[in-house]
């Protein structure tokens, strides 16, 4: 399946709201990390139900743009929005549509890793990215966190399994600069006491406190020179 | 999408400039139309307010 | 009074490891972030007791120095470890006494706001970093954190009160790629019940979880271009 | 002071090479001594195994 035949399907069953929402525990903090300023065009890779650009656009920035492969999804963003701010379009990580040096910073949360080809995608940033330009890459798949390994099961796009270092290496191997590598704990998510235990996914509540509390969101910050 | 994008969008394939041809516009805001790769002349849709700037063989029939 | 003066009678009052203890609720976090790797070579500024470079020598670093322009707290950074990877020397933040290029990452934890020309550190700073690397600049007294506004007049060096602006904007014009700007919680300071206030430099409860939970550690990390 | 230390350390005030004089070292660890730096002549103390690199008018008698 691609990725615009399995995330137009999850759109229209409404999954981009509920993931916005999940996704938001973690992608807050990382978004307020942002050196953004007032005159910057900021870009949303895999933008989902586009919240990111809406949240960068209130606290101000001249422009955001929120891109993703799926026209559901992207509808779906746009009728969520008024705002002359932002704006999405629909297209793929690895032939990004905007010229070179055209965007300030870059930020993705949860979709860097569907990219076929995550060293090309990586490229592409570089490209577009001006010189000093950061690329917030937040991601919960990734190698350490392995309660979220299954994932790969439920759904037909094959999914970049990288750990830490390896996240650190393909930035670099794409040009950037790695000015930051952090796990964001999620400190929202509720987990029910011990003798709820075990529950879809998770053994005991350490388990999930693991997860959540201490692998939280892998953020990875990389800068093009 | 609104005019202004024009000034950072590129053809995904060669990154060479496109040109907007507009069918339908509401309030500045453009609904239907085609962005044209001056370069390689590969036409991207733009549907429903969105431009669609899937590489041809990624877009299909991409409209909902 | 100078420098060197005033940090002296610190360390020779043992304040060194006083202010380490309460300073890693936060500078732990920032640690963390830094995308350091086995083979690098980083620097702390105004080290203090030192622990900084031995937290990352223990994490895997090629080697730490710890550079202050106190000789008592250097003597008593030596004194706490026997370790080859770190090594502390005296020195001052606008004359670095080390070569172009020759450090991967930096790092200061309370202490850039008493370079007497922060302009200058910076500029050092630039060019020993080299190219992509980073200074982890952490600080409690900004102009944000109102709290922390009262410590200039318990001391004699004219300290540097700059809001989080102003630090992106320094940064910037010593030639530095601002990565992040972000507010790291001490969430481990222990904050009595409400019935205990006033308490010294607190109205409320509410100011003092602003001071910490809130406004915490001011974290701007620059890259070297 | 370890003696590797001079691979990246010079002087505070023209950036250019020390030389190393030792007095006293202890198992590779050089505990009293001077850098001298090779262009501007100045003279940095090394006391209690501590480099004391501060230019010289803020060092005074930085000994303990
Ligand atoms: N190669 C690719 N190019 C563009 N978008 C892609 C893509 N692979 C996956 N996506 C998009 O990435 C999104 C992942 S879901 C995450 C959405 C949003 N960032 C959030 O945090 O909630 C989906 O909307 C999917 O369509
Ligand atoms: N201009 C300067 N050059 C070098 N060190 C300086 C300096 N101004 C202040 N310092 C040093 O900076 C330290 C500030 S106290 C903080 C110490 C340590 N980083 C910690 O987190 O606990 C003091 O040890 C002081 O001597």
């Amino acid at each position: 399946m691609s990725v615009r035949e399995e995330f137009d399907e999850w759109a229209t069953r409404g999954k981009d709201r509920g993931m916005a929402d999940r996704h938001w525990h973690t992608a807050k903090h990382v978004l307020a990390r942002m050196p953004v300023e007032d005159g910057d065009v900021v870009l949303d890779l895999g933008t989902g139900s586009g919240y990111a650009v809406r949240a960068l656009a209130d606290r101000g920035i001249e422009r955001g743009y929120g891109i993703d492969g799926s026209p559901e999804m992207v509808h779906n963003a746009r009728s969520y929005t008024e705002s002359d701010d932002v704006a999405y379009l629909v297209g793929d990580f690895e032939y990004l549509p905007f010229e070179a040096d055209s965007v300030d910073h870059a930020f993705s949360m949860e979709a860097f890793y569907y990219a076929a080809d995550p060293h090309a995608a990586l490229s592409e940033l570089a490209r577009v990215l001006q010189p000093g330009g950061t690329f917030y890459c937040a991601v919960d798949y990734y190698e350490e966190n392995v309660y979220t390994h299954e994932w790969q099961s439920g759904i037909d796009i094959e999914m970049t399994l990288w750990d830490r270092a390896e996240y650190r290496q393909a930035f670099r191997e794409a040009g950037f600069y790695v000015a930051e590598q952090d796990t964001v704990p999620d400190r929202e998510v509720e987990i029910p006491p011990p003798e709820d235990f075990p529950i879809e996914g998770f053994e005991s509540r350490e388990e999930m406190v693991e997860r959540y509390r201490t692998f939280g969101t892998l953020l990875t910050v990389g800068v093009a020179p | 999408m609104k005019e202004d994008l024009m000034d950072i969008i590129c053809c995904p394939l060669d990154k060479q400039t496109l040109e907007l041809s507009i069918t339908d516009e509401d309030d500045g805001d453009i609904i239907e139309g085609t962005l044209t790769c001056t370069e390689c002349g590969e036409v991207y849709p733009i549907e429903d307010g969105i431009p669609n700037l899937l590489p041809p063989d990624m877009r299909e029939d991409a409209s909902a």
